[in-house]
């Protein structure tokens, strides 16, 4: 069946050199298509989390995110710490009602991961949002009017480069040790 | 960590202001008294346990996979039954001039010029093995296999040091997992270093304090005080590799009687 | 149903081969990853920040103390605590793959029967079921209740047993095993005794010596309290006033200890004690030394020929007197009696002897049972190999109804002749609390996995202590890997249910237990007013010392007299040509290390052997019985025979083939199972002279070649570094 | 004006010498005039102009390129990373040369090469106006004339002695559908490759190879089971709480102590106590009753260890705030709330 | 009359001369020197096209076993990805071993193409002619071969792409101070010259191939041929083209052995720094690489019928060769023995004492006897250079020699690094024997396949050369003579 498919194939593409271009812009854009990168991070959330809400209602992003000034990961709000608001506010909505099941069944919230880098990257938020003195949009964008989280940059090695081989005043920014172990 | 948040006020909540400060680099250097290396080997496991070398199965020992950061190399001296084992710790040496980084073709090993480190980008390397053929110190590691690590052991794994996969040369690092470490919090709280704050794992639990360890360029420290004495000796001087690993010989003051 | 899988199973996904690596792979793998964040927090965890925990090391008797860091709730190194008095900040090679013991894959999880003994097969039961068994079986057997412990059982759970046994008029536990054995411990307790009216194991000072002979003392490797030897040694090398100690040390055997030292002196087996008689004897007569030294010598120096004594140690005379003469003029001359001295028929004879060398010099051994008697705090007391026999005798007698066995292994480390498994055979019911299944495991009825030192409360009196008294926490750092049941909890559980237990143990589980001791504790280093405050600070900074470390109390030797004893061997010189040299390897100390992958896979300093078990022998022995490396040798002994691999090697004597003790497990896990081969099987069941001891050290064996040979592991070029390629 | 191809055949050079020259003489042009052989004759052997070819000069220019193109791959690299090896200087020359040498090689030969097939308009894939006797030895002269003429140079052909004249159009020339399909072909599968290639180089498809090291077995921060600390234990940095005993602060309350505690009660208070913190902040609304009013008397009236407490453990509709502040944190807050009760 | 090459008369059907004795004499410089010997091309196009087209059994056979173990190859190399390096005989101290030496070998093979086609070329040895082509195939394949194995010994080969200099995500390039570096742009450049070089060579052969040819084949050379017509232009450029690539293509052959060699004396490793290592590597390949085109010679004319293009006296021209490099060897070699045996550095005279006196001495000593000795007793006799299975004999010597002799330098001095602690022996296991082997046969079955695909012998060539021959008389004795046409 399948070397029909390719025979079927074949033909298409010897016929002209422009139907085989057209061959080859289907593959890569298939590729492109499972390659992921395009694909919605929010949509595989166990919880619809809106996190503009959150923003316009004042809440700080170090609030729920408590390990980022003392810790290399940014933490995530333990299900309790969402409770603690949550047992008053917005209590009917459906997506809290979840997030009760969650605490009342002592699970934890698998929330799916929206930025990421590779383990061999060892990435501080506590570095960059004292002594590098950024802020979380540098990275993560206007989180605030997003409803459902993307990441604004693919961070490639070339991202991160960008930005630590401007730090005129600390050219060793490039080293490989800041970011490789 | 307290100090953290001021650092966080002084800049105030304006975003993308560049680090103040200069970097401040460091020389850092490794002094090994072997007249009190007794070869326990408690710096052999303490760097497995701290770097997530793999313990290698009898049958890749035999065929000569054994893969340890710091190993201790126990040579005769003397004749006949005069023989004494004396014992040298051998690891990376940590080269000023390392051979094995120019060969490398991909940039794998290179040298950093902030910590005066002979540093191994596990995931940039490709395996070409150049680098651990030029290492006159045989003190590269490669990974023959991929490393089994069994059951619950994987929890027991340092999360701040890469897992090598297969294929990947690695080698003794100065743990420097544990030098950014110290540095990233000295940088937070707005400091130097002191001396004494990183040690690595060899010698930090090393029992008869053979091993020392900290940053020549500061003349307070105690490896700088204690370099340029009579004992002291480089592994293969005459090579011109200008390692950063001193040795003292044993023996000592009064010449070792006996 | 993608988000379902976890990152876990993502690699082994992707670990399972191209096909499904590229498959996932189209997709970037952070759709996999999961953050999970906690339901309820714990207080003082930051994520991807470590939190310290100190509590005490358990790989050895000594005791050191260590602090675990802990990444995500996981254990991920131990380093010594550098508040501790004891080591200082340092640790052992043991003590760093102590983490190994925390997550061993071939670890217990629930409580384990076995129908019929040793057939291996075990069925799972659940807690409860399991306590009450033990119940059950405590009720009935009543005082027919023996209980065989190892050194390593922590004090708390010592103090335990002994109570529940106490109640039922059951026997005190037994506590016996081969590392304390073959470290001496009991024998150097007896001497001290004698010698200084304290019974109880000797710490030597180095760090203020400037001469220290050391007979057979292994104190850099595995005696005693190796580390903090290993931090006296470090102070000793580099003295402050500018002095560096000269060390002597007197083995058969190259060991790392001979290695380090000045003057390697490699004397016949088990004529320590006569090479310190003719030291007395030499400085008692040639007068030498310091004002005082030769009279205290003349008293105590034993009567025997020196050149003999010369001869029969294998060291010429004017060695002898240079030594003597460096000793006796040394104004901090210590001698310290080994291990090994233990194992020989003359043992106590070796140990007075040096002692006595002790006395002339005038150092009395600092901190010989220093912990004031008052802290209300049980300890254990070693028992010598005749306890163990007699426990057996009442074994095969009948008169055990029940056996319960912790942190020790008889069925591998007991010599066949003990008859130990015989004996257990005539034992209705024996329960083991080993966390893995070990060999004594496969022949008990009943497993009752115990938690690891890292899972469990405790305290340790740290025996040596080194002049101030220390008493040493255990707590749990992290959450139970398994389940496991601490046997302190098992025990405080059953005794609610015998009346008499129950008045004697009055504490609902091991924490409220551990409360009241520390409560009943004097002053520490560090403030703390109520007694909450205490426990919390115990576990806090590791334990408990006092502040500042109280000045030992000197000891004044009692009058006592020096014999020069010879050795006696099992064994003829005609069949069997060569002494036996059993020692306990480094890493794998007397076979509980030979669990652990990183024990077994670090080379051995001296042969750079990993994963097996060797013989060493000296290069003119190889030579007559055309032996190479790794070919399989027959050893044998009067009470048995192993096979083992060769090693030849400078460092040992001609007459004398060493064999280190750890190998040749049949159960232990899967890193320790069917490697190398058991050194016990060679030895016998003689007693030594005095004291009681297993004669371990009085075995001569016979060499046979099987023809077979296997590759040796080990890491060193044996051409490049020992036989070179013929150029100078 | 409709060409065509006279191909006369000779069987040696004298006589093909003598039909060129009465070829000139008859007024064509040696550009209409080319000589074919299975053997390469020299130009003077058939009275033929000298040709000169100007692959040398291309060949040269390729070199040149080469030059370049080595340079900017060694110095691109040094300028790119300026990462320090061996202790060798950022621009090492020795190497370069090395590179560059190779490069410029190679761009001369190319060029050489792609010179050689554009000056003789090749490839031409199909069957050129040729003959099998070519092959076997004889010299064909072709002539190309408009076709008026062709009866005329055909008899000359002959009269000069040729054994065979043959006639092609030239429509047969070039046979241009095979011609598009090998060359189209091959460009797809080159732009495809590149394509590919360049999609892997950008990280657009990732393939996680098992030995990538990107996710590894040890345990990330974050990543499940989330484990605790027995809680019983106390870590070395000291317990939080002692049971039955007041918690001692552990900040002395100083500027610096205050400030820090502004920006910890800016991010975690004052969204419910508000910014002077009279428990009038954006989320007070949602909470009955309303946040406590930090500067109120029932505050003023509390312990520290009592805030310690409630921040610790929270109090009716406040959470617990434990995880957000480490314990020291705690007693920076305190001591701004203090600050603002002044 | 002397007898001139003349250009009135085809040269294929000159007449001999009346006087009988000088007509033995022309006969039998004819039937000695191909060039002399001209047939009408059409019958040499005949001698070649012919046997190549006819694939009898043998050819078969040839290629199922070649391509089982080229198969065999390839299925090693991807057992060895997927398991990891260590299924080698590899170690911690020999990090290097089996396929560096196959590289290095077949770098060396490769150089002879070059050396023949181009540099007599440039230097006008017309009886290279028949030779030439075979040479430049067994070039091209060799070195295709030499490429993989740097590829096949990197632990994570996946990753090689990191070694090409492309912009990417990363920022990142290669490193330009790498010898490895090196190696990819030199054998790169001299790879796809060597292919372009045959490629124009071939090109009028495929011409006179498409006229003879039919069926697929005809198809195939219309393509291949580019539309070569064979106009005095066409001519013209390619003779020029030639040049330039025979000019160019010599330096880079000198280059690409010299960077080989920089892979080993670049580095610390006693034994290897040396700086005679360059030249010493080049002659060494030039050695080995005319001894491997001596076999595929004799090969291809047994294969082939090849008997009226090769005769004695491009064997022996061979041999001669053989014989001159062989000296030159030896003398490099000489000069890096010297050094350790004079000055007595501890660890050379190991490595040296090593050689002499230990395990490798019966490895030494077999690469000295087929390097030197047998060469030297052998080549001097022009009985045996003329005798072709005596010839390839000593031939195939010089092959085990030279691998041998790379295998010591490789596989044998890499163990013995400065610290004693760290010496090692490697022993080879399966996975490389098997990949090697592979390796030998994909380098056979190319040129098999190659030799019936396209002339291996250049008919153009060889026809040209014949043109311009001819005899000469002096007295009674009639000599070869050539014209100069140019």
């Amino acid at each position: 069946m399948f070397s029909s498919l390719w025979w079927r194939v074949g033909r298409f593409a010897r016929t002209s050199p422009a139907r085989l271009f057209l061959l080859a812009g289907v593959v890569v854009a298939g590729a492109l298509a499972l390659s992921g990168s395009a694909a919605p991070a929010g949509t595989t959330q166990p919880i619809a989390f809106n996190h503009q809400v959150m923003v316009q209602a004042g809440v700080q992003c170090l609030f729920c995110h408590n390990d980022a000034l003392r810790s290399p990961s940014p933490g995530m709000p333990s299900v309790e710490l969402c409770m603690g608001c949550h047992k008053t506010i917005g209590a009917g909505r459906p997506a809290i009602k979840q997030l009760a099941d969650y605490y009342a069944r002592g699970e934890p919230i698998p929330w799916a991961r929206v930025n990421y880098v590779p383990r061999f990257v060892y990435f501080s938020h506590k570095v960059h949002l004292t002594a590098g003195g950024l802020n979380c949009e540098n990275c993560h964008g206007d989180v605030g009017h997003m409803k459902v989280v993307e990441p604004v940059a693919r961070m490639s090695m070339g991202w991160c480069l960008d930005c630590h081989s401007k730090q005129t005043n600390a050219p060793q920014l490039r080293d490989c040790v800041i970011c490789h172990r | 960590m307290s100090e953290l948040e001021t650092r966080l006020l002084d800049r105030g909540q304006s975003a993308a202001a560049a680090p103040k400060t200069e970097l401040p680099s460091h020389k850092w250097t490794m002094l090994i008294d072997l007249d009190k290396c007794t070869g326990c080997n408690a710096c052999v496991v303490a760097c497995h346990v701290e770097n997530n070398v793999p313990i290698r199965s009898e049958r890749e020992v035999i065929r000569g996979h054994g893969q340890h950061w710091i190993r201790i190399e126990r040579y005769w001296e003397g004749e006949g039954d005069a023989q004494r084992a004396t014992f040298l710790p051998m690891l990376c040496q940590q080269c000023s001039n390392a051979p094995c980084e120019p060969v490398c073709p991909v940039y794998a090993s290179v040298h950093s010029e902030r910590e005066n480190l002979n540093l191994q980008v596990y995931n940039r390397c490709v395996g070409t093995r150049f680098c651990g053929n030029n290492c006159p110190y045989r003190a590269r590691q490669f990974n023959w296999f991929a490393p089994q690590f069994e059951g619950p052991i994987t929890e027991m794994l340092n999360p701040d040091v890469t897992v090598r996969s297969g294929g990947v040369m690695e080698k003794c690092t100065f743990c420097v997992q544990r030098i950014r470490r110290v540095e990233e919090d000295a940088l937070v709280e707005g400091r130097p270093l002191r001396d004494g704050e990183m040690v690595p794992a060899c010698a930090q639990t090393c029992p008869t304090s053979a091993i020392v360890f900290g940053d020549r360029s500061d003349p307070q420290s105690q490896v700088a005080q204690r370099l340029g004495g009579q004992r002291e000796f480089q592994v293969l001087e005459h090579l011109g590799t200008a390692p950063n690993v001193y040795y003292l010989k044993a023996g000592g003051s009064d010449g070792g009687a006996g | 149903m993608t988000e379902k899988i976890s990152r876990r199973d993502f690699l082994r996904l992707g670990a399972a081969g191209a096909a499904t690596g590229v498959l996932a792979g189209c997709t970037s793998p952070r759709r996999w990853v999961v953050l999970e964040p906690f339901v309820r927090p714990p207080e003082q965890q930051v994520s991807g920040v470590a939190t310290w925990f100190a509590t005490t090391c358990r790989q050895c008797p000594a005791g050191c103390g260590v602090i675990v860091r802990l990444m995500n709730g996981r254990a991920v190194k131990l380093e010594g605590n550098p508040e501790h008095p004891l080591n200082r900040g340092k640790l052992c090679a043991r003590g760093q793959a102590g983490l190994q013991m925390l997550y061993h894959p071939d670890r217990l999880s629930g409580p384990l029967l076995q129908s019929t003994r040793g057939s291996r097969e075990f069925s799972a039961i659940d807690w409860n079921e399991g306590i009450n068994r033990l119940f059950q079986a405590l009720a009935k057997a009543g005082p027919a209740v023996a209980m065989l412990g190892g050194a390593t059982m922590s004090d708390h759970l010592f103090d335990l047993f002994s109570k529940l046994l106490a109640a039922v008029d059951a026997p005190p536990p037994v506590i016996y095993d081969l590392y304390t054995e073959l470290g001496g411990y009991r024998m150097l307790a007896q001497a001290m005794g004698q010698v200084y009216g304290r019974a109880a194991l000797p710490a030597y000072r180095l760090a203020e010596a400037d001469v220290v002979f050391s007979f057979g003392a292994e104190f850099l490797g595995t005696w005693t309290s190796a580390v903090r030897y290993g931090v006296e040694y470090g102070a000793f090398r580099s003295q402050p006033y500018g002095k560096r100690g000269l060390l002597v040390h007197f083995e058969p055997r190259q060991s790392s200890t001979a290695v380090t030292a000045d003057d390697y002196v490699a004397i016949a087996p088990g004529s320590e004690g006569l090479v310190a008689g003719a030291l007395l004897r030499l400085i008692a007569d040639g007068n030498l030394g310091l004002a005082g030294r030769a009279e205290s010598a003349r008293g105590l120096a034993p009567s025997l020929d020196v050149e003999q004594a010369a001869r029969e140690c294998g060291l010429p005379l004017e060695a002898l007197q240079r030594l003597a003469r460096r000793f006796a003029d040394a104004e901090h001359a210590v001698a310290i009696p080994g291990g090994a001295l233990a194992g020989s028929s003359n043992g106590m004879h070796a140990a007075r002897a040096i002692e006595a060398l002790n006395v002339v010099s005038g150092n009395a051994p600092a901190g010989v049972n220093t912990t004031p008697p008052d802290l209300g705090l049980a300890r254990k007391s070693l028992n010598a190999f005749t306890d163990v026999q007699s426990l057996i005798a009442r074994m095969r007698a009948g008169e055990v109804q029940m056996l319960l066995i912790h942190s020790t292994n008889p069925a591998y480390e007991l010599p066949e002749a003990a008859g130990f498994l015989e004996a257990l055979a005539q034992v209705p019911l024996v329960v083991s609390f080993g966390a893995m299944v070990d060999e004594t495991a496969v022949w008990s009825d009943l497993i009752l996995p115990d938690r690891s030192y890292l899972e469990s409360f405790g305290y340790e009196v740290v025996s040596p202590d080194f002049g101030s008294p220390v008493v040493s926490s255990q707590q749990p750092v992290v959450t139970p890997v398994f389940d496991a049941r601490t046997t302190g909890d098992v025990l405080l559980t059953v005794a609610r249910g015998i009346p008499a237990a129950a008045a004697a143990m009055p504490w609902d589980d091991e924490v409220d237990y551990l409360n009241q001791m520390v409560a009943g504790l004097p002053e520490a280093a560090y403030p703390a007013s109520t007694a909450e405050e205490k426990r919390a600070r115990f576990q806090q900074h590791g334990g408990w010392w006092p502040a500042p470390a109280v000045a030992a109390p000197t000891l004044r030797p009692q009058p006592f007299t020096v014999t020069a004893e010879r050795a006696t061997f099992d064994g003829n010189e005609t069949d069997y040509p060569y002494f036996l040299h059993v020692y306990p390897s480094v890493l794998l100390s007397d076979g509980r290390g030979a669990s652990l992958p990183l024990l077994q896979g670090v080379p051995d300093p001296m042969t750079t052997i990993a994963w097996q078990s060797w013989v060493e022998l000296h290069p003119a022995t190889a030579e007559r019985l055309e032996i190479r490396d790794g070919d399989l040798l027959r050893v044998t002994s009067p009470h048995g025979e192993i096979v083992a691999a060769a090693y030849v090697t400078p460092g040992i004597r001609p007459d004398t083939v060493a064999i280190p003790a750890g190998q040749g497990h049949q159960d232990l896990g899967r890193f320790a199972r069917d490697r190398g081969s058991n050194v016990v099987q060679l030895l016998g069941a003689a007693l030594t002279d005095e004291g009681g001891g297993l004669r371990w050290n009085g075995v001569r064996v016979a060499l046979a070649r099987t023809g077979k040979r296997i590759a040796t592991a080990s890491l060193e070029s044996k051409v490049g570094v020992t036989e070179g390629l013929g150029y100078e | 004006m409709a060409d065509t191809q006279l191909l006369g055949l000779f069987n040696e050079a004298a006589s093909t010498a003598e039909v060129i020259e009465r070829l000139r003489r008859a007024g064509l042009g040696d550009e209409q005039v080319s000589v074919i052989s299975s053997v390469p004759y020299r130009s003077r052997m058939l009275r033929r102009p000298e040709i000169t070819s100007r692959i040398s000069a291309v060949a040269g220019i390729g070199a040149l390129v080469g030059v370049v193109i080595g340079l900017a791959i060694t110095f691109g690299t040094y300028l790119l990373n300026p990462l320090p090896v061996g202790g060798q200087p950022q621009f090492p020359i020795p190497p370069t040369l090395i590179v560059v040498f190779e490069v410029t090689m190679l761009g001369m030969m190319w060029a050489a090469f792609g010179a050689f097939l554009f000056i003789n308009r090749m490839p031409v894939f199909g069957q050129p106006p040729f003959s099998e006797d070519v092959v076997d030895g004889s010299i064909g002269v072709l002539v190309q004339a408009e076709v008026s003429r062709s009866a005329g140079i055909e008899r000359l052909l002959r009269e000069a002695g040729a054994s065979a004249v043959e006639r092609f159009d030239s429509s047969a020339r070039a046979n241009n559908r095979t011609w598009i399909k090998v060359m189209g072909g091959a460009g797809a599968a080159v732009t495809l490759a590149l394509v590919l290639v360049s999609l892997l180089a950008y990280d657009v498809i990732k393939i996680p190879f098992p030995t990538n090291m990107a996710d590894t077995v040890s345990i990330a921060h974050l990543q499940g089971p989330r484990l605790a600390a027995p809680a019983e234990a106390v870590p070395v940095q000291g317990p939080v709480f002692i049971a039955g005993q007041p918690a001692v602060p552990q900040v002395a309350s100083s500027p610096s102590s205050i400030q820090r505690g502004q920006v910890l009660f800016g991010i975690n208070c004052l969204m419910c106590h508000g910014e002077k913190g009279q428990g009038n902040g954006r989320l007070a609304t949602y909470f009955n009753p309303k946040p406590a009013d930090l500067t109120g008397e029932k505050v003023r009236a509390f312990a520290d260890s009592d805030i310690f407490l409630v921040i610790s453990l929270g109090r009716g509709q406040m959470p617990s705030l434990a995880e957000n502040l480490s314990p020291t944190s705690r007693w920076d807050v305190i001591n701004y709330v203090r600050s603002l009760q002044k | 009359m002397a007898e001139q090459a003349s250009l009135e008369s085809p040269v294929w059907n000159r007449p001999l001369p009346d006087d009988p004795e000088l007509a033995a004499q022309v006969r039998e410089i004819r039937e000695k020197h191909l060039l002399q010997d001209a047939r009408p091309p059409r019958e040499v196009a005949e001698k070649v096209l012919g046997p190549m087209a006819r694939l009898g059994r043998v050819f078969w056979l040839a290629l199922i076993v070649l391509g089982g173990l080229t198969a065999t190859w390839l299925a090693t190399w991807a057992y060895q990805a997927y398991q990891g390096m260590g299924v080698t005989g590899l170690n911690r101290t020999i990090m290097w071993a089996p396929y560096i030496v196959n590289f290095v070998y077949f770098i060396g093979i490769g150089h002879a193409g070059t050396f023949i086609s181009a540099a007599l070329r440039v230097l006008k040895f017309e009886w290279r002619a028949p030779i030439s082509r075979a040479a430049e195939s067994l070039t091209v394949f060799a070195l295709l071969v030499a490429f993989t194995m740097p590829l096949i010994h990197m632990g994570r080969v996946w990753k090689f792409y990191w070694m090409l200099p492309f912009p990417n995500q990363r920022q990142l390039w290669p490193n330009p101070r790498s010898p490895i570096f090196w190696d990819m742009t030199a054998i790169f450049t001299y790879l796809t010259c060597s292919m372009l070089f045959m490629y124009l060579g071939i090109l009028p052969d495929i011409a006179i191939a498409r006229e003879k040819a039919s069926g697929w084949r005809k198809r195939l050379y219309t393509v291949l041929a580019l539309g070569w017509r064979g106009t005095d232009r066409e001519w013209k450029h390619l003779d020029t083209t030639l040049n330039i690539f025979s000019y160019g293509i010599i330096p880079v052959m000198f280059s690409v052995h010299t960077v080989v060699s920089w892979d080993f004396a670049m580095t610390l490793q006693p034994g290897w720094n040396s700086s005679i290592f360059g030249p010493y590597f080049v002659v060494g390949a030039l050695y080995s690489g005319v001894g491997a085109v001596i076999i595929i010679m004799a090969i291809l004319r047994k294969a082939l019928h090849l008997e009226y293009f090769l005769r004695e006296e491009h064997f022996n021209a061979m041999g001669k060769f053989l014989l001159i490099l062989s000296f030159t060897w030896v003398y490099f070699y000489f000069n890096d023995y010297l050094l350790p045996w004079y000055h007595k550095e501890p660890i050379l005279t190991v490595i040296f004492r090593l050689f002499t006196s230990g395990w490798a001495a019966p490895l030494w000593f077999t690469m000295l006897i087929a390097n030197i000795l047998i060469p030297w007793a052998t080549l001097w006799s022009r009985k045996v250079r003329s005798s072709i299975p005596a010839l390839v004999g000593v031939a195939l010597l010089v092959q085990v020699g030279m691998y041998i002799e790379r295998y010591l330098i490789v596989a044998v001095t890499l163990g013995y690094p400065e610290l004693p602690f760290d010496w090692a022996v490697y022993v080879p296991r399966l996975p490389e024997i098997l990949i090697t082997l592979g390796v030998f046969a994909f380098v056979v079955l190319g040129i098999t396949v190659l030799s019936r695909l396209v002339p291996i012998i250049p008919i153009w060539e060889v026809v040209e050369g014949q043109l311009l021959q001819g005899t000469r008389r002096i007295g009674r004795a009639i000599f070869p003579a050539k014209t100069e046409a140019d």
